[in-house]
């Protein structure tokens, strides 16, 4: 029997089906202390007179702040030259209602809950900035530090361009100019397994830590560095995760619940409830996106300009890398010749954003798509025949200057076109994704051409 | 307080207030209903309380002092499934498996309660258990399968959708 | 009631695997003296189903049926890397990992057969279980033999590990954004159509139906594929007309804490979903195919969106489309205020929602 | 958690175990107060936990209904009442309507998230009255004048009078836990009088007096709607939203109720 391209049964299913397959929150350990966090009551101060004294002081109750974190701040994307931005527990200034800054450990749900209530601090309130358009204004509030958009991209710029082709020349030639903005939401991954981590001191010196990451060695890679421990003192199990979509790649709870293991030498176990879930732990990001096409009467789409603002949260996380995915996918599935995009990673005092599936894309092809869907409708243009003539094709080459090897546009346009029963003129009926040639290579898109065998 | 739980007679010594959920997981170790949200939201609690489903979360333990509870484990073991976890296994109607034991229980009580194959009604019957991961297709499809009284041997093959193969039309 | 229908249709391409590459997996995999295979990988099921996807390709590609696979991702001290199971890599490079490892075994398997048989293992083939000599069928030792022959007679392991790294593309011209090599490892295409119906009177859209093509390069494992296409699909929904956390955006008041408050779509808002796939193999991916999961719900949104302006004339490009957001949509447009700005053979939508209408420090294109 | 959990096994146990009703929380399913105890929100000394105190009985005496406090909200579609079965079937979803009951859905108070109180319109629109027992002893009242001190006082029955006609319009508003967003319920008695109440509006349901005037005017009336409530912005809708749509669902009400003329 072939494997590959089979039916076979899942190979998870039945443990599913009994309820036997063992999520973290039903790995059963005794003596677990159950983990609650202190979280910043508002969006954005500067934090005095932390107090955990009280807590602290409560029976089988350990409590850890940020003096407790060998390292407060820990780049997860460090590899791409993206810098640690953010605390693992706030230390002075907190910038999004919900920030963690004290954790404790108590030998129950009551207890750590009591506990909580007993840590006090004081926050001096500043005006928060949550509107993406108003981040680069002369009166904004000033977020970080070093301002309210990420200053880190190659040679430190602070913003990501792609350059393609002569802009100037397109919009010059064009025969209209369609603009418009597209304002994708905040979502929420919403997994119905919550946020839930167990930790375990072992004899040896080793902490186990049962996760339900996404990534099993990027989390331990994070649980290392802020703890300073090689990678054999850490063990983490998981590998079957409640569900995730990017939201379980951000290492929420391992860290500090390896913390609390450690000093309180006893298992610690935090599940986090669904209002955190719901209002503390990262979302989708929002975005501003603003197109500009440089189109012909015809239908060619000569050129783009594209201004994106990534709301990123309070801090970076993966923002920087969602947002270079973002640009460079900005025309989607067509060949565009002439490109002028740039793109901001912008601050808020917002919940920090992450990945989530389709992460940078998801926003862009909602943009593009349905800024596409207006043009033909401007031009007066069948929309599938509008896309299916500037789809891109083999050798055409994307905003990084690659060629393509195997764009399927065509096909799959041409797919829907057929399931909906919507007639396309025989021009495009019979349409591949060939190199292009004749009336399909009009002089603009001459230029743009590449080598697909090139890499 | 003293429960029936997949047949057994179980004393509790939980409080009267802890919930249901809490009750079977916590004190008794039965695992497959999950703590998903414990706002009565999600339904991935869901249990049957003689019977009839409930959010165990919602549920406390006094409340329901006598009744027969019946969890995932009282329907079938691997080795026997019950029909409703036969068509969960080979429609694929779990995919992380989180919302899984709830989503069943539920489909058992419509099931038990004379429910169809009709899509909508299934729909409606389930319609507040969230699922994050599968669109929801291939747990109706299953439930649909138990009241059709389809057979298979989901340890052998999976069912499928229609969906449409082009190839390679590139 | 007056309800209106609409189609949108949207095309979209995705990369699989990490942009810019640079993200590694790992796999190692033992045979049982009895011939049954151990495979160590360290990637996370979320659902997606790898640990079935994965096995699938060791099987195939060793050439052993799918039930002698053992799966093991469940601990870094067994497994070796993976970056994790995002950016639709857990088949496209994980399974490249586990194929790669699983090829290895395959030679070990071969070579030991060779001795047993006294054939050149280059003349053998592993169908099924069994190890046979290609053109002479009855010549032959199952995998179990030579499992046991390894591990009693020859004292060997049966082992072999595989990894699976694309070099990271740098950006090499940070002002234009041009790489030194292809930032993606494959794209794969898709296509969506989506009907609606829009009440007028209170502006609640509802997801009718969902025609999608998906390129998914090779399906490994079809039932797995439709899975991630109609999960997708509902996501997209929830994209597209239900879910925001910050129900008053910019504004953060009134974010929703449970789940009668943020609105995940449920069973009852399913819409009839159509769903064809196109197998157009990767050069890269494991038996051809690409990844499938993230692109899912990125079609839905701008087709839902077409949709409902074809229905009632009206453009939301504030997601979600909210039954609030198409009523103030309708009333501009009643008040014949919404009619595009149009300066030269400039034509502006949404000028209102730009940064030049609201920010002074940041400006965009023509407009400014 | 609680110190005093207290399980009357009769209705007069109940009134007297409940007494001036001062510090005790009454649980009647538990679909509201469970999560609140869970996530620390309420710590209650005492608890009345009315699962067994006989108060779920519904007497059917020619046109006269009398449903108990605990009667589950599910139970209300055996009535026959059209706008009441709509109304009860627009609850959340089924597992939570075989839980819930009609006290306690009388007696919540302002959802922060959500408005609260489903049954509410449709109750105010039947004219229903309260007994419901506190601080001053036993009372019968109308629903109008109870909700008002609903958090201090023990629901035992609700009695109405069975209408000709019922109506009941919400905005199908996809989600999956179904708090009812906006919704109006309608009633006709048999000499013709129309009654119109709404919840989903600021603070516990409402009667849409004006729009009741109004009534042979659908257009008028829907328009007269707005002055009789006020509205409030929560996740699921705005304020302004609200204003825009309860005057279509007045519309759809009185359509409803003319059909079935």
């Amino acid at each position: 029997m072939k494997a590959v391209g089979a039916r076979v049964p899942r190979y998870d299913g039945v443990a599913h089906a009994t309820g036997r397959t063992e999520f973290v929150d039903d790995v059963r350990i005794p003596g677990t202390l159950w983990v609650k966090a202190f979280r910043s009551p508002v969006h954005s101060a500067t934090m005095t007179n932390l107090d955990t004294s009280r807590a602290a002081a409560m029976k089988g109750v350990h409590v850890i702040t940020w003096e407790d974190v060998p390292l407060l701040e820990y780049g997860h994307l460090s590899a791409l030259g993206i810098p640690a931005d953010e605390p693992l527990l706030a230390k002075d200034e907190v910038r999004y209602l919900g920030q963690p800054i004290a954790i404790v450990a108590a030998p129950s749900e009551e207890a750590a809950m009591a506990a909580v209530a007993a840590i006090t601090a004081d926050f001096q309130e500043r005006p928060a900035l949550f509107d993406v358009r108003k981040a680069f204004d002369a009166d904004a509030p000033v977020i970080h530090q070093e301002g309210n958009w990420y200053t880190h991209f190659e040679n430190e710029m602070d913003r990501r361009q792609i350059r393609k082709g002569n802009i100037d020349e397109a919009f010059d030639k064009a025969d209209l100019i369609v603009q418009g903005v597209y304002r994708p939401a905040a979502i929420e991954h919403a997994p119905i397994e919550t946020q839930v981590c167990q930790v375990v001191p072992e004899a040896n010196g080793r902490l186990t830590i049962y996760s339900c990451t996404q990534a099993l060695y990027f989390s331990m890679g994070v649980v290392a560095a802020h703890l300073q421990l090689p990678l054999n003192k850490l063990k983490v199990v998981g590998g079957t995760v409640g569900g995730g979509f990017g939201g379980k790649v951000d290492t929420a709870t391992e860290t500090m619940c390896a913390l609390l293991a450690q000093k309180s030498g006893k298992p610690v176990k935090w599940r986090w409830t669904r209002e955190e879930e719901f209002l503390c732990s990262s979302t989708r990001a929002p975005w501003h996106m603003e197109v500009a096409d440089a189109v012909t009467k015809d239908g060619w789409i000569l050129g783009r300009k594209m201004l994106t603002l990534h709301d990123s949260g309070a801090y970076s996380r993966f923002s920087p890398y969602g947002l270079t995915k973002h640009s460079f996918h900005h025309t989607g599935a067509y060949s565009i010749p002439n490109l002028e995009f740039n793109g901001y990673v912008v601050y808020t005092n917002r919940t920090p954003t992450t990945a989530m599936r389709g992460f940078g894309v998801t926003s862009v092809s909602f943009a593009t798509e349905t800024h596409m869907s207006r043009i033909a409708l401007e031009l007066g243009i069948d929309p599938f025949e509008l896309r299916l003539k500037n789809a891109n094709r083999i050798g055409d080459t994307s905003p990084n200057q690659i060629a393509y090897t195997d764009p399927s546009t065509v096909p799959t346009i041409l797919a829907i076109a057929d399931a909906v029963g919507h007639d396309l003129t025989s021009e495009y009926a019979g349409m591949t994704p060939a190199q292009r040639s004749g009336d399909l290579l009009p002089e603009h898109l001459v230029g743009q051409l590449g080598n697909p065998e090139a890499h | 307080m003293n429960l029936t739980i997949n047949g057994v007679e179980t004393p509790i010594e939980s409080g009267p207030l802890t919930s249901l959920l809490d009750v079977l997981r916590e004190e008794l170790g039965i695992t497959s209903p999950k703590a998903g949200c414990e706002q009565g939201g999600c339904g991935a609690c869901t249990v049957l309380v003689d019977g009839e489903p409930r959010r165990s979360c919602l549920t406390p333990a006094a409340s329901v002092d006598g009744a027969a509870i019946t969890t995932v484990e009282g329907l079938g073991t691997p080795e026997n499934l019950s029909p409703v976890q036969q068509a969960f296994t080979h429609h694929y109607a779990a995919q992380c498996g989180f919302c899984t034991s709830g989503m069943m229980m539920a489909s058992q009580a419509y099931i038990d309660g004379g429910g169809t194959d009709d899509r909508e009604a299934i729909q409606h019957a389930l319609g507040g258990h969230v699922c994050r991961c599968t669109g929801y297709v291939k747990i109706i499809d299953a439930v649909a399968a138990v009241v059709r009284g389809e057979s298979f041997d989901p340890n052998v093959t999976a069912a499928g959708t229609a969906m449409t193969n082009l190839g390679g039309m590139a | 009631m007056a309800v209106k229908t609409g189609r949108g249709f949207a095309a979209i391409e995705y990369p699989t695997g990490m942009n810019q590459n640079g993200d590694p997996s790992q796999a190692w995999i033992k045979v049982k003296p009895d011939g049954r295979i151990d495979v160590f990988a360290g990637t996370s099921d979320i659902g997606n189903g790898s640990k079935t996807i994965q096995s699938q390709i060791v099987a195939e590609t060793i050439g052993v049926p799918y039930e002698w696979i053992t799966y093991d991702n469940s601990n870094t001290d067994s497994s070796p890397v993976c970056t994790g199971t995002f950016a639709s890599r857990a088949t496209f490079v994980a399974g490249k990992a586990v194929e790669k490892a699983a090829e290895n075994v395959r030679q070990k398997i071969l070579e030991i057969a060779g001795k047993e048989l006294e054939i050149d293992p280059a003349d053998l083939e592993i169908i099924d279980g069994e190890v046979i000599a290609k053109g002479a069928p009855q010549k032959k030792i199952s995998v179990p033999d030579v499992a046991a022959a390894a591990t009693w007679g020859y004292g060997e392991l049966l082992t072999g590990t595989g990894a699976q790294l694309k070099p990271y593309a740098t950006i090499v011209e940070p002002e234009t954004g041009k790489v030194d090599l292809p930032p993606h490892s494959a794209i794969s295409y898709a296509s969506c159509a989506a009907e609606v119906d829009v009440d007028e009177e209170t502006g609640v859209v509802t997801v009718k139906r969902l025609w999608q093509c998906y390129d998914v390069g090779k399906s490994i494992n079809p039932t797995l594929v439709e899975g991630q296409i109609e999960g997708g699909a509902v996501q997209g929904l929830g994209l597209g007309i239900l879910e925001n956390c910050y129900p008053y955006y910019p504004s953060v008041e009134h974010r929703g804490g449970q789940f009668g408050a943020y609105l995940v779509p449920g069973m009852e808002d399913l819409p009839q979903i159509d769903t064809l796939i196109i197998e157009n193999p990767s050069a890269d991916g494991p038996f051809g195919a690409k990844g499938i999961g993230e692109m899912a719900n990125n079609a839905q949104p701008p087709a839902i969106a077409t949709a409902v302006f074809d229905a009632v004339g009206v453009w939301v490009t504030e997601l979600p489309i909210t039954p609030e957001k198409v009523l103030r949509a309708l009333q501009k447009k009643a008040a014949g205020a919404d009619a595009p700005k149009r300066d030269g053979k400039t034509v502006i939508f949404d000028a209102e929602l730009s940064v030049n209408a609201v920010g002074t420090g940041i400006a965009f294109g023509t407009a400014a | 958690m609680a110190s005093e959990v207290l399980m009357p096994s009769s209705p007069s146990e109940a009134v007297s175990l409940f007494g001036d009703g001062a510090a005790t929380t009454v649980i009647g399913g538990g679909t509201v107060v469970m999560p609140e105890i869970t996530y620390g929100r309420l710590a209650p000394d005492r608890v009345l936990l009315l699962t067994n105190a006989g108060l779920d009985t519904v007497a059917v005496d020619g046109d006269t209904i009398t449903i108990g406090a605990t009667t589950r909200v599910d139970a209300l579609a055996e009535l026959g009442i059209d706008g009441l079965t709509a109304c009860a079937g627009n609850v959340a979803d089924g597992e939570i309507r075989s839980q819930a009951t009609v006290g306690g859905n009388l007696c919540v108070g302002q959802g922060h998230e959500a408005p609260r109180g489903d049954l509410q319109g449709a109750l105010l629109a039947l004219d229903a009255t309260v007994r419901s027992t506190g601080s001053d002893g036993e009372r019968t009242e109308s629903l109008e004048t109870f909700l008002p001190h609903r958090h201090a006082r023990l629901v035992l029955e609700v009695n109405f009078t069975r209408p000709a006609a019922s109506a009941f319009a919400a905005l199908e508003y996809p989600h999956t836990h179904e708090y009812t967003v906006l919704a109006v319920s309608g009633t006709r008695t048999a000499d013709g009088t129309i009654r119109l109440a709404a919840t989903g509006v600021a603070g516990p349901g409402a009667r849409l007096r004006s729009a009741e005037s109004a009534a042979s005017d659908p257009e008028a009336a829907g328009a007269a709607a707005v002055n009789d409530v006020t509205f409030a912005d929560d996740s699921l809708a705005s304020a302004w939203y609200r204003e825009q749509t309860l005057p279509v669902l007045v519309r759809r009400v009185l359509a409803q109720l003319e059909e079935s003329t």
